[in-house]
């Protein structure tokens, strides 16, 4: 199974793209890439799902995980969805409310 | 159980490795599609289930030998679409699970897991957890209208 | 059998009836595709032939039970990917099939059939029918280079 | 499974055009619905298979049986194919030399 991972630069904020599906299998890849980022010195990310078919709770805890890492570093990750059955899971977890949720990789790092 | 077990059965076996979970929801789907009888979204809500008990009975066969394998079992009835993961793992109470903090306490960020069996209940209609000394069995139930005439004939 | 069956074993058990067909290619071709060993028409020339095999097994389960299952068998070697598809029907001897008339022969239109096994043994690398009172086993491998790293780890 | 089956008339030729995955599952379908067209006085048939996905020896031999059928009236079945996964399938039994095969449905009206 492919996850594909794409990372670009815009004025100091770090959109890291992922495309496929977000499971137990490939995880681990996007926690390690959110691990080298924060390595880098990256502390603002926005992680957009907008090409995500498919994420569970293994893929939740990834973005939990950064998200503390990142506040640890007074940083943010903040992510950008608006397919409602991968908001849905959000949703239902309670993690709207932890996460900022954007429509837009625009929106996201024009804030 | 009235209803169940009726109509056709169909068995995965996959080895318990984290790169056979994408093969369980891909059977489950197709099934699911086929029988036309659940919306989209419902479809995905199995989907998730189904991946999230899979995903568990792997994490549960860890350190087990590596031939030991989990097996998906979807069955239907009149009304209803049942899925069953079992697994070889050591069993577990499912009452007995920790409980989150609320989601505005920054404590929350230090769970990032146990996120599996809440999303599970969410998603279907019934959930049955039965472990045991020998693994643990967990059926997922979805109720549907009745299976499309021409695949039930 | 070297280099057969060390790797991981996926087993999927069907109804033996032609709407499960499509299930068993999906299931084979995402494998195929997993292993990241095999060029895409060689994944295609597979389907086709677990296609057939799994057409020829449900075919000699016409009339039996409707609970009767055929089952559909995924193991790697090193150097093989191996479908083994079992059905409880009443066997046959594949030595002894009829031959059709030549393509330019007026007469081979009247061939609708008998166009699955020649296929099955164009398409892969190797074919065993092992028939027997119990059912039929057909064995069908397909040469490959080892499993991709990220798989075979 | 869905095949999709779509009938449109040009100058006195009929095109079928199928779409999806033909196998034992799917064609009795397409086997019905050439019975049909046949019955409908039909006798000149292109089947389209370009929207094919998958072809196995149920659908060649339901191809055959439509050959067959429409010959006993005097007219002909053609096909219109350039996949080559699908082409392959009629190599290897032989039946390129029973059909006509087409590059494109203008190639096979035209004629
Ligand atoms: N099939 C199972 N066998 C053994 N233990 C299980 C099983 N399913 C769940 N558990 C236990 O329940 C806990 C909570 O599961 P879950 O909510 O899915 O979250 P997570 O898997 O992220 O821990 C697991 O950590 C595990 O201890
Ligand atoms: N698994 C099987 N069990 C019993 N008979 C079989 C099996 N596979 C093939 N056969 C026999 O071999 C014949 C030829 O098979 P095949 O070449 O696939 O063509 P077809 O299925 O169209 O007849 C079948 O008609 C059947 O009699």
């Amino acid at each position: 199974m492919e996850l594909g991972l794409e990372v670009t630069e815009h004025d100091g904020i770090t959109v890291l793209a992922v495309r496929g599906e977000v499971d137990v299998y490939t995880a681990p890849r996007l926690r390690e890439k959110l691990v080298e980022l924060v390595s880098q010195g990256k502390h603002n990310i926005v992680v957009d799902l907008e090409a995500v078919d498919f994420l569970d709770s293994t893929g939740l805890g990834v973005l939990v995980g950064g998200l503390k890492r990142l506040r640890s570093h007074d940083g943010d990750l903040s992510l950008v969805c608006t397919q409602h059955r991968i908001l849905k899971v959000f949703e239902i977890t309670g993690l709207t409310k932890v996460f900022t949720i954007h429509e837009s990789v625009d929106a996201a790092v024009a804030k | 159980m009235s209803g169940a077990d009726q109509g056709p059965v169909i068995e995965l076996e996959i080895p318990a490795r984290a790169e056979y979970v994408g093969l369980a929801r891909l059977v489950v789907s197709s099934l699911a599609t086929a029988r036309r009888a659940l919306a989209d979204e419902r479809i995905d809500d199995l989907k998730l289930a189904v991946s999230e008990a899979c995903t568990n009975a792997i994490e549960a066969h860890a350190g087990a030998e590596r031939q030991e394998r989990v097996t998906v079992r979807w069955s239907e009835g009149d009304d209803r679409l049942l899925v069953q993961i079992d697994d070889r793992g050591p069993g577990f109470d499912p009452g007995q699970l920790p409980e989150h903090p609320p989601v505005t306490d920054p404590e929350r960020l230090n769970f990032e897991r146990g996120l599996g069996i809440p999303l599970i209940r969410t998603l279907v209609d019934e959930v049955d957890f039965n472990p045991s000394d020998s693994g643990t069995s967990v059926r997922l139930t979805m109720f549907c209208g009745p299976a499309d005439d021409e695949l039930s004939s």
